[in-house]
C-alpha cells in the first residue's frame, strides 16, 4: 500500500468521522463546525482529484460561507449558550 | 334542418329560455306550447330521424339519430315534462316560489333534463350514449336536489351511486372500444356478439351494473326512493315517470340489440345450470317483489309511491329479458302505462300535500269529501298501478304474465303474482289512508286542488284508461319501438292482441265489466234496493260506537297482522351493505390520512429509494 | 427505537445499492464523450484557459445563470421570512460590538478581502477559482465589518443596485450576443491569446457579473441572519 | 491514483451520503436536520467529482508551456459540483431562515413538536376557533413560552 | 421563427425580476404583467411555428453534445404558453407590504423563468438546475404568508425537496457516469446501449423520486397537504396548477427519450396508481377545503403519471390532456377556495352569499369528476381508452383504480357543493358561520377563476377543434427518433469525439 493510499483511507475516516461528530455532538455550534471540517477535508479531496476549482468552491462556499451561516443562525436559535441548547433539546424550553 | 335538430334545438332554447325568465309567468305557457310542438314533431316525423349535426373527436364519429325505440321513450319523456310543466306553471309553483326556492332553477332542470334524455336517447353511438348518459345522470341530480334540505342529501346519497354507475359504463365503453375498435351502436350490434364469452361477460357485468343503478334494480335501488320522493313536487312525478326508464332504454340497447338475447344466454355459470339471461330475470323478479314490500312498509305517500317506481321496473325489465312478442311488448308497454298512472298518483299526492302539508299517510284520512277530483285520479291511478282492468296496467301485466306462462317459467310468473300482490295491499293503504276514513278536524276547509293540478292528472288517468281500453293505440308505438330493437313484434289490434294461443280485447273485458256494473245496478234498483247516504262522521267501526266529537281514522299500524308475519322477514341487508361500503372507504380514507401526517416523510423517501434500487437492480 | 434502526438499515443499504452501481464500472476511466469534446475544442473556441471556466460560463452558462437565480430567489426568499412585515428598519441595535480583534483585524482585513476577490474573480477565466469563490470573498469582506461593529450597516438599497445590474450584466452579455446575430450567450469579443488576462472574451466579464452578484446575494443573506428581529 | 484509493473515496463518498440522510431521517432537531443535509450534498458533491476522474490526468487547465494535448480530468462534472454546492448553500440559508423563524414562534427546535403545533394551526385556521382564523394567524400572536404541562398536553392531543 | 428567440422565455423574465427592485415605484408593480405578457405572446408564436417543425436553439451557439440545447416542439411551447398565462392570473397583485410584495413579484418572475426552463431545456443537469429554480422560488412563495404553521410546513418541504433534489442528483451522476453526456438527445441516442440496464432504472428512479417530490409522486408527496393548508391560496394554486406539472413534464420526456422501457412504465404506473388511491380516499375525509383540494390534485397527478405511463402517442396524448385539465380546472379551485379555506362545515349557506363562486365551484367540480361535455371528459376518456387498449393486466388495473377513484371524489366534491348549497347552519354554529366575510369572494379571485371557466367552456365547446392539435402534439413529443435526428443532425460527429 503507497503512503498516498494510506494517507487518502486516514483522510476518508477522519472526514467520516467529522460526519459523525456532526451528527452526535451534544453543543450543536459544534455539530455546525464538524460540518464545516467535513467540507474542509472533502475540499482536499477535491484537490487530490484534480478538481481545483471546486476544491476552492468547497472550501469557500462549503466549509467558510456555510459555517458562517451556521454559526449565525446558531447564534439567532440561542445555541450559543450550552445550557439553553440542553433545555431546547428536551423540553423546547425558549428564553429567547 | 331536419326533424331531430329541430327537436333537439328547440329543447335547448327552452333550456335557455327557463335560464333566463324560468320565474316568469309567461315561461309555463312557452314552455306548454314548445312541449306540444316536439310532440307532435316527434309523432309526426318519419323514421330514423337523423340528425345534421356529427362530430369527429379523437378518431370517433360522435353523431345523433332518433330511432323508434327512443322514439317510444322521447314521446313518454315529453308527455311527463308536459304534464309537470302544467303544474309547476300554476298554484304550485307560485307557493314553491314563496317558500323561497326558485322556480327559474327548477324549470331549467326540467327543460335540462328533457334535453339530455332527448340526446341520450338518440345517441347514435356509444360516445354519444355516454354523454346523454352523464348529462341525464346529473341533470337528474338536479332536479332531485331542489326543494330542501332533505331533497339535497337525497340527492347526494344518489351522487355514488351514479357516479359509480356512470364509471361502470365508461369502463364498458371503453373495453368495447379496445376489443371491437368501433362505437357505432349499428355497426357494435354486428360485431359485439362475436365476442368471446369471457369478454362478453365482462362488458355485460360492466354495461348492466352501470344501467341498472340508473334503474334501481337490486341491489342498487337504495339510493332512488329517497331521491325521487323528496324531489320538488312535479319533479317527483317526471323523476318517477320516467327518468329511470333511461336504465331501462339502455338494457334494452344492450341485451337486445347489441349482444342480443341468445348471446346473452350463452353465458353460463355453474355448468350451464344458470345463464347470465335467467340472473337478469330473476334480479327483475326480485326487483319487483322486494321494493313493492319496502313500499307497503311505507308511511309517506311519496316515498309510497317511489318504491313502487323500483318494483315496477321490474316488470318492465323481466318482459324484455323473456324477449318474446309478447314478453317485451309487455315490457316496453308497461314503461307507457306506468309513467301515466305514476305521474298522476305523484300529482295526486302533491295535490294532496299543497292543499294539507303533509303526506305523511298518518295525518291524513277522509278527503274524499273535500277533494273528489284528486280521488278520482288517485282511484284510478292505483287501479292502474295495481294492474287492474279497466286500466292500462293491467293490459302490460297481463302481457308480461301471460309470456311467462307461454315461456315455461312458472316460479318467475309466482315472483310477479307476489309482487302484484303487495302492490294492491300498497295502494289500498295509500288511498284509504288519504281519501277515505274521516276528515281530520285540521283539514276542515280543504278545497279542492286547483285547475293547474287537475287538469294534468285528469289528463293523465284519462290517458291511462284510453289506453286500458284501447292498448293498440299505445301498441302501435311499442311495435315500432320493438321493430327498431329487432325484436319479434307483436300482433296487435286496437283493442289487445290476437294471437292463437289467446288473444286479449280490453274493447269486450271493460265493455263486459260495465255492462256487469250496469246489469249489478239494474238488479239492485230492480230488486227495489236503496241506497242511503251516511255522513262522513258517523263513527261506527268494528262494533264500537264512538260519539260524533271523536274523530276516527284507522291508519296507524296499517296491515299490523300482515306486518306481525312478514315483519321479521324485512332485514335491511342492502342498508347493511350500502353502509358497510361506506364504512370501509371511511377507513380507507383514515388510513390515507394517517400516512399524509407522517411524522418524518424523508424516512418514506429513503425506504422508497432502497426499495425502488433493489427492485430495479436485481429484478 | 425500531425507526431508528430501521433507518439506519435503510441508509446502509442505499450506500451499498449505490456502491454496487457504481463500481459496475471501472473507476476512473470515465466515458468522456462530451468531455472530451470539450477539453478539445475549449481552448480554440472559448479561449479560456481553465476549462472548466469554459464550460461553466460558456458551454453551460445558462446553468450558471440559473445557479445565480437560486442564490438570487434564495436571498429574497430568506429576506420575504426574516424581513419585517412593515418594512421599517430596526433603530437602535442592543447588540454590544465585538471584541477589539474583531473589530481591529476586519479593520485590517476589509480592503485585503476586497483585493483578493477581485483577484480571484478576474483571473477566473485562467487559473483556479473565478466568480463564485470571489464573490464569497467579497462577501465576506463586506460581512465581518458589521460583525465587528453590529452598529454600522449596509445599505440594503446599495446592495440590491450590485445585485440588480450584476445580473442584468450577465443576461444583457447573453442579449448582446443575440442581438449581433449569435445564439443567447454565445461568446463574443474574439478569444485572445489563450493564457492572458484579457482573453477568453467576454468570459472575464460574465465572471465580473457573477462575482459581484453572488457576492451581493450571500452579502445579503449573511447579513440578514445577523438582524436581530426586535418585537416578534 | 490507485485503485484502492479510489474506492476508499468511493467509499467515502457514499458513506457521507448514507450518514447525511440517516442523520437527516434520524434527528428531531431542526439545526441539526440542516447539518446532515449539507453532510449530504458534500458526499453527492464528492461522488459527482469521482465520476469524472482520470487516471493519470491532470486538471482541466491549460498551463503555459503544458501542450494543449495533455490529459486532463474531465470537466463538465466540475462544472456541475461548482453549480451544486453554490446551489446547496442558498438552499441552506432557506433553511436556516425558516428554522428561525419557526424557533421565534414556537420557542422550541424539535421537529415533533413543531409539527404537532402546525397541525393544531392548521386545524385552528380550519375553523375549530375562529379568534385564530385567518385574521389573526398563529404566526402573528405572542405565543407564551412552552412550559412542560403545555407540551405534555399536545402530546397527548396528537396521540 | 429564429430559433434564439426560444432564450428569450427564461431570460426576460430573469431579467425582469432582476431588476424589479430598481425600477420607479411607479412603474413597478407594471413590470411583471407586462413581461409575463410578452412571454406568452412568444409562446403562441413559437407554438404556431413548432407544430410543424420543432425549434431548437443551441444556447451559447456551441454544438449540442457539448452545450446545452433548449429544444421547443410544440408541447414545450404550448406549457411555455401556459406557464405565461397562469402566473399571469395568479400574479400577486397586492395585499402585502410593499417590501415583501416587491419579493413575491420578483420570486414569482423567477418562478416563471424556471418553469419555462423546464419545458424547453433539452440537458439532463441543465433540467436539474432549473428544478432547483423552481424548487427555492416555491419554498419562498409557500413560506410567503409568513405564518408560524407555514414556515415549519415549508421547512418540512425544503428538507423533503432537497432530499429529493439530491436523489435525482446522484441519479444523473449515474447517468453521467455511464454515458459520459447530458444532453437528451444525445441520451436518447446512447441510451440502447449503455441505459437500458440495472444501471440506467436506477438512474431513472432515482430521477422520478425527485422530480416526484414537485409532481406529488405518491411515497414524496407528504409536504403537499401541509403546504397546500397553510400557503396563500395563490401560491398554492401555482404550486399544484403549473409546478407540478412541469416536474411531471421532465418526468414523461425522460421516459419518451431516455427510457422507453416496460419497467420504467411499470414503475410510473404502481406509484400513479397508489398516488390516485391514497390521495382521492385521503381527500373523502378531508374537513377543510385546502387539504381537500391538495390531496385530490395528488389524485389528479396520480392520474397523469398512469397516462405516461401509456407507452406511444396514446399515451401522451392522454398525459397532455390530464395535465392541461388540471392545469386550468385547480388553479381556480385553490382561487375559490382562497376565502373558504376553512372548515367544510363553513362553507354552508356559501351559495346565497356568493352564487358565482359556488357555481364555479360546482362547474369545476364537474369538468374534474369528467362529467361529458366538459374537457375533463376527454382527458379521462383518452386515458381509460389507452389504458384499455394496452394487453397488460396491469394496465386493466389501473383502469380500474381510475374509475373507483373516480366516484370517491364525484362523492366529496359534491358533499362540498351540497354544503354550499344547503342550509346555513342555525344556532351555536351561526356565530361561526357569519364571521365576517369569510364566505364572499374577493373580486380578483372570482375574476381569475371566471377567466378558468371561461377557458374551460371555451375548450369544452372547441373540443373537437383541439383533438386534432393534441394528437400532434402528442405524435411530436412521443417521437424520440425525430428529437435525436433534430438537435443532433449528424451523431457521426460524436464517435471523433469518444475517446
Amino acid at each position: 500500500m503507497a503512503w498516498a493510499d494510506l494517507i487518502i483511507l486516514i483522510m476518508v475516516v477522519l472526514v467520516l468521522a467529522g460526519a459523525g461528530a456532526a451528527l452526535f455532538l451534544e453543543n450543536l455550534l459544534g455539530a455546525a463546525v464538524a460540518t464545516a471540517l467535513v467540507s474542509l477535508g472533502v475540499s482536499v479531496f477535491f484537490v487530490i482529484l484534480r478538481a481545483p476549482d471546486v476544491a476552492l468552491t468547497e472550501a469557500a462556499v462549503g466549509a467558510g460561507l456555510s459555517g458562517l451561516l451556521l454559526a449565525l443562525a446558531a447564534k439567532r436559535l440561542g445555541l450559543w449558550r450550552i445550557e439553553v441548547q440542553q433545555d431546547s433539546e428536551d423540553a423546547g424550553d425558549s428564553s429567547c | 334542418m331536419n326533424a331531430l335538430d329541430l327537436l333537439l334545438s328547440l329543447s335547448a332554447l327552452m333550456l335557455l329560455a327557463a335560464f333566463l325568465f324560468g320565474q316568469t309567468r309567461v315561461y309555463p305557457w312557452l314552455a306548454g306550447i314548445l312541449f306540444t310542438g316536439q310532440l307532435v314533431l316527434l309523432a309526426g316525423s318519419d323514421l330514423p330521424m337523423a340528425a345534421g349535426v356529427g362530430l369527429e373527436i379523437f378518431g370517433q364519429q360522435v353523431g345523433w339519430q332518433l330511432d323508434g325505440f327512443g322514439r317510444y321513450f322521447a314521446l313518454i319523456t315529453i308527455g311527463a315534462a308536459l304534464a309537470s310543466n302544467v303544474y309547476m306553471g300554476g298554484e304550485w309553483g307560485e307557493r314553491y316560489q314563496a317558500d323561497g326556492h326558485s322556480l327559474r332553477w327548477l324549470h331549467a332542470a326540467l327543460a335540462g333534463n328533457v334535453l339530455a334524455m332527448l340526446l341520450l336517447l338518440s345517441s347514435k353511438d356509444l360516445i354519444a350514449f355516454f354523454i346523454g348518459w352523464e348529462l341525464t345522470s346529473w341533470a337528474g341530480f338536479l332536479l332531485m336536489a331542489q326543494g330542501g334540505e332533505r331533497a339535497l342529501r337525497a340527492a347526494l346519497r344518489y351522487v355514488p351511486y351514479a357516479m359509480g354507475g356512470a364509471m361502470a359504463v365508461l369502463g364498458g365503453l371503453v373495453l368495447t372500444l379496445s376489443w371491437t375498435g368501433t362505437l357505432d351502436l349499428l355497426e357494435l350490434s354486428r360485431v359485439m356478439s362475436t365476442l368471446g364469452n369471457g369478454q362478453l361477460a365482462l362488458l355485460l357485468a360492466l354495461f348492466a351494473i352501470g344501467f341498472s343503478i340508473k334503474m334501481g334494480l337490486l341491489p342498487f335501488h337504495l339510493w332512488q326512493a329517497p331521491a325521487y320522493a323528496e324531489a320538488a313536487g312535479p319533479g317527483t312525478a317526471f323523476l318517477g315517470a320516467i327518468s329511470a326508464r333511461m336504465g331501462l332504454f339502455a338494457l334494452g340497447i344492450l341485451l337486445v340489440k347489441l349482444m342480443t338475447l341468445s348471446r346473452v344466454a350463452d353465458l353460463a355459470f355453474i355448468d350451464g345450470l344458470f345463464t347470465a339471461r335467467d340472473l337478469l330475470a330473476w334480479v327483475a323478479a326480485l326487483t319487483i317483489v322486494l321494493p313493492t314490500f319496502t313500499a307497503l312498509k311505507q308511511n309517506d305517500a311519496r316515498y309510497l309511491l317511489a318504491w313502487h317506481g323500483i318494483g315496477q321496473g321490474g316488470y318492465m325489465l323481466l318482459g324484455i329479458v323473456m324477449g318474446d312478442a309478447t314478453g317485451s311488448a309487455g315490457g316496453l308497454l308497461h314503461v307507457f302505462n306506468y309513467a301515466t298512472y305514476q305521474a298522476a298518483l305523484v300529482l295526486a299526492v302533491f295535490a294532496v300535500m299543497h292543499r294539507t302539508g303533509t303526506a305523511d299517510l298518518n295525518s291524513l284520512g277522509g278527503l274524499v269529501t273535500r277533494m273528489p277530483l284528486t280521488f278520482l285520479v288517485m282511484l284510478l291511478g292505483i287501479i292502474g298501478l295495481a294492474g287492474l282492468p279497466p286500466m292500462n296496467g293491467f293490459v302490460s301485466k297481463w302481457l308480461v304474465y301471460r309470456s311467462l306462462m307461454v315461456e315455461g317459467r312458472p316460479l318467475l310468473f309466482l315472483m310477479t303474482v307476489i309482487g302484484t300482490l303487495g302492490t294492491i295491499l300498497s295502494v289500498y293503504k295509500l288511498i284509504h289512508n288519504t281519501f277515505l276514513g274521516q276528515l281530520r278536524a285540521e283539514h276542515e276547509h280543504i278545497r279542492e286542488a286547483p285547475w293547474s293540478m287537475t287538469v294534468p292528472m285528469l289528463a293523465l288517468v284519462i290517458l291511462a284508461f284510453v289506453t286500458g281500453v284501447a292498448p293498440g293505440l299505445a301498441l302501435s308505438w311499442v311495435a315500432e319501438a320493438q321493430a327498431a330493437l329487432g325484436l319479434p313484434v307483436l300482433a296487435y289490434t286496437l283493442g289487445g292482441i290476437e294471437s292463437p294461443r289467446g288473444s286479449l280485447d280490453m274493447l269486450w273485458i271493460v265493455g263486459v265489466l260495465f255492462a256487469g256494473f250496469g246489469i249489478g245496478a239494474l238488479l239492485f234498483y230492480g230488486a227495489g234496493g236503496r241506497s242511503k247516504r251516511v255522513h262522513q262522521l258517523d263513527n261506527y267501526a268494528g262494533g264500537h260506537f264512538l260519539s260524533a266529537d271523536v274523530r276516527y281514522h284507522y291508519s296507524d299500524h296499517f296491515y299490523a297482522g300482515l306486518m306481525h308475519r312478514i315483519g321479521p322477514l324485512y332485514r335491511g341487508s342492502f342498508t347493511w351493505l350500502e353502509s358497510a361500503v361506506a364504512s370501509a372507504t371511511d377507513l380507507a380514507a383514515s388510513l390515507m390520512q394517517a400516512w399524509y401526517r407522517q411524522a418524518v416523510p424523508a424516512l418514506t423517501l429513503l425506504v422508497a429509494a432502497v426499495l425502488g434500487l433493489g427492485w430495479m437492480v436485481w429484478r | 427505537m425500531l425507526t431508528r434502526y430501521g433507518a439506519l438499515l435503510f441508509a446502509a443499504g442505499f450506500a451499498f445499492l449505490l456502491f454496487v452501481l457504481f463500481t459496475s464500472q471501472p473507476l476512473g476511466a470515465p466515458t468522456m464523450l462530451a468531455g472530451q469534446a470539450v477539453l478539445n475544442e475549449a481552448a480554440g473556441t472559448v479561449g479560456a484557459a481553465n476549462i472548466v471556466t469554459a464550460v461553466v460560463l460558456a458551454y453551460r452558462g445558462i446553468d450558471t445563470l440559473g445557479e445565480l437565480s437560486i442564490l438570487f430567489a434564495a436571498a429574497t426568499a430568506v429576506g420575504l421570512v426574516l424581513g419585517r412585515s412593515h418594512g421599517k428598519q430596526a433603530s437602535g441595535e442592543a447588540t454590544e460590538p465585538g471584541g477589539f480583534i474583531l473589530r481591529a483585524g476586519s479593520d485590517l482585513l476589509f480592503p485585503l478581502l476586497l483585493v483578493v476577490g477581485f483577484y480571484i474573480i478576474v483571473h477566473g477565466h485562467l487559473t483556479p477559482g473565478g466568480g463564485f469563490q470571489g464573490g464569497v470573498v467579497l462577501a465576506a469582506a463586506f460581512v465581518l465589518p458589521v460583525l465587528a461593529r453590529p452598529s454600522e450597516t449596509v445599505s440594503h438599497a446599495a446592495m440590491a443596485w450590485v445585485e440588480g445590474l450584476a445580473g442584468t450584466a450577465f443576461i444583457a452579455t447573453g442579449l448582446a450576443a443575440l442581438a449581433v446575430d449569435h445564439a443567447f450567450l454565445a461568446p463574443l469579443l474574439g478569444t485572445g491569446q489563450l493564457g492572458a488576462l484579457l482573453s477568453g472574451g467576454t468570459l472575464p466579464l460574465l465572471y465580473l457579473a457573477v462575482g459581484l452578484k453572488v457576492g451581493a446575494e450571500l452579502a445579503s443573506l449573511l447579513l440578514r441572519m445577523t438582524e436581530e428581529e426586535s418585537g416578534t | 491514483m490507485s485503485e484502492f484509493a479510489l474506492l476508499t473515496l468511493l467509499i467515502g463518498a457514499l458513506s457521507l451520503i448514507a450518514i447525511g440522510i440517516g442523520g437527516l431521517v434520524l434527528s428531531r432537531n431542526l439545526f441539526r436536520i440542516v447539518l446532515a443535509l449539507s453532510l449530504a450534498e458534500a458526499g453527492a458533491n464528492l461522488l459527482l467529482v469521482l465520476v469524472g476522474f482520470r487516471r493519470d490526468a491532470i486538471a482541466p487547465i491549460i498551463e503555459q508551456g503544458h501542450a494543449l494535448t495533455a490529459t486532463m480530468v474531465d470537466p463538465i462534472p466540475q462544472a456541475m459540483v461548482l453549480t451544486a454546492i453554490v446551489i446547496g448553500v442558498g438552499v441552506q440559508a432557506l433553511a436556516l431562515s425558516l428554522a428561525i423563524r419557526a424557533y421565534v414562534a414556537y420557542g422550541t427546535l424539535d421537529m415533533n413538536v413543531m409539527r404537532s403545533r402546525m397541525e393544531t394551526d392548521i386545524s385552528d385556521a380550519a375553523g375549530a376557533q375562529p379568534a385564530t382564523s385567518q385574521h389573526a394567524p398563529a404566526g402573528g400572536r405572542p405565543l407564551p413560552p412552552i412550559s412542560a404541562p403545555r407540551l405534555a398536553h399536545n402530546k397527548g392531543a396528537q396521540g | 421563427m429564429n430559433p434564439s428567440f426560444i432564450a428569450l422565455v427564461v431570460a426576460l423574465p430573469l431579467l425582469a425580476a432582476f431588476l424589479l427592485p430598481l425600477v420607479p415605484k411607479v412603474l413597478r408593480r407594471l413590470v411583471g404583467p407586462l413581461v409575463l405578457l410578452v412571454v406568452a405572446a412568444l409562446g403562441m408564436a413559437l407554438w404556431q411555428a413548432s407544430l410543424s417543425e420543432p425549434l431548437v436553439l443551441a444556447v451559447g451557439g456551441f454544438r449540442p453534445p457539448l452545450g446545452i440545447v433548449f429544444y421547443v416542439d410544440s408541447v414545450a411551447a404550448l406549457f411555455v404558453l401556459a406557464v405565461a398565462l397562469v402566473t399571469l392570473l395568479l400574479w400577486p397583485w397586492g395585499g402585502d407590504a410593499s417590501e415583501n410584495l416587491d419579493r413575491k413579484q420578483s420570486l414569482t418572475l423567477v418562478l416563471a423563468a424556471a418553469c419555462a426552463g423546464l419545458t424547453v431545456s433539452g440537458d439532463l443537469f441543465n433540467v436539474y438546475v432549473f428544478y432547483e429554480l423552481a424548487a427555492v422560488t416555491s419554498y419562498g412563495l409557500a413560506a410567503g404568508s409568513r405564518t408560524a404553521a407555514a414556515q415549519v410546513a415549508t421547512f418540512r418541504y425544503v428538507i423533503l425537496g432537497s432530499l429529493g433534489s439530491l436523489l435525482a442528483l446522484i441519479g444523473i451522476t449515474l447517468i453521467y457516469f455511464r454515458s459520459g453526456t447530458l444532453n437528451l438527445a444525445h441520451l436518447a441516442d446512447l441510451a440502447p446501449q449503455t441505459l437500458h440496464d440495472p444501471l440506467g432504472l436506477a438512474a431513472f428512479f432515482l430521477i422520478l423520486l425527485g422530480l416526484g417530490v414537485k409532481a406529488e409522486l405518491f411515497l414524496v408527496n407528504t409536504w403537499a397537504p401541509e403546504v397546500y393548508a397553510t400557503a396563500e391560496a395563490r401560491v398554492s394554486a401555482l404550486l399544484a396548477g403549473l409546478v407540478s406539472k412541469l416536474a411531471l413534464l421532465v418526468v414523461a420526456r425522460l421516459l419518451v427519450l431516455v427510457f422507453p422501457l416496460p419497467e420504467a412504465r411499470e414503475a410510473l404506473l404502481v406509484l400513479g396508481m397508489l398516488g390516485m388511491i391514497s390521495g382521492e380516499f385521503a381527500a373523502y375525509r378531508a374537513r377543510d377545503i385546502k387539504r381537500m383540494l391538495a390531496w385530490s390534485s395528488i389524485g389528479q397527478l396520480g392520474a397523469a403519471f398512469i397516462a405516461f405511463a401509456i407507452p406511444g402517442p396514446a399515451g401522451v396524448a392522454a398525459g397532455l390532456a390530464i395535465a392541461l385539465h388540471h392545469l386550468v380546472v385547480k388553479p381556480a379551485l385553490f382561487l375559490l377556495a382562497e376565502r373558504w379555506g376553512g372548515s367544510l362545515a363553513r362553507l354552508a349557506g356559501a351559495a346565497r352569499r356568493s352564487p358565482l363562486g359556488a357555481a364555479l365551484f360546482a362547474l369545476f367540480a364537474l369538468s374534474l369528476i369528467g362529467v361529458p361535455p366538459l374537457p375533463g371528459f376527454w382527458a379521462k376518456y383518452l386515458l381509460l381508452s389507452g389504458l384499455a387498449a394496452q394487453p397488460d393486466n396491469l394496465y386493466l388495473l389501473a383502469g380500474l383504480v381510475v374509475l373507483v377513484t373516480t366516484v370517491v371524489e364525484a362523492v366529496y366534491l359534491f358533499r362540498v357543493v351540497g354544503v354550499m348549497y344547503g342550509r346555513e347552519a342555525k344556532g351555536e354554529d351561526a356565530g361561526l358561520t357569519n364571521t365576517g366575510s369569510a364566505n364572499t369572494q374577493p373580486a380578483s379571485a372570482l375574476a381569475g377563476s371566471g377567466v378558468f371557466a371561461a377557458l374551460l367552456l371555451a375548450a369544452a365547446l372547441a373540443a373537437p377543434l383541439l383533438a386534432a392539435p393534441l394528437g400532434r402534439m402528442a405524435t411530436q413529443m412521443s417521437d424520440g427518433a425525430a428529437y435525436v435526428a433534430r438537435v443532433l443532425p449528424s451523431t457521426a460527429t460524436l464517435s471523433g469525439a469518444a475517446q
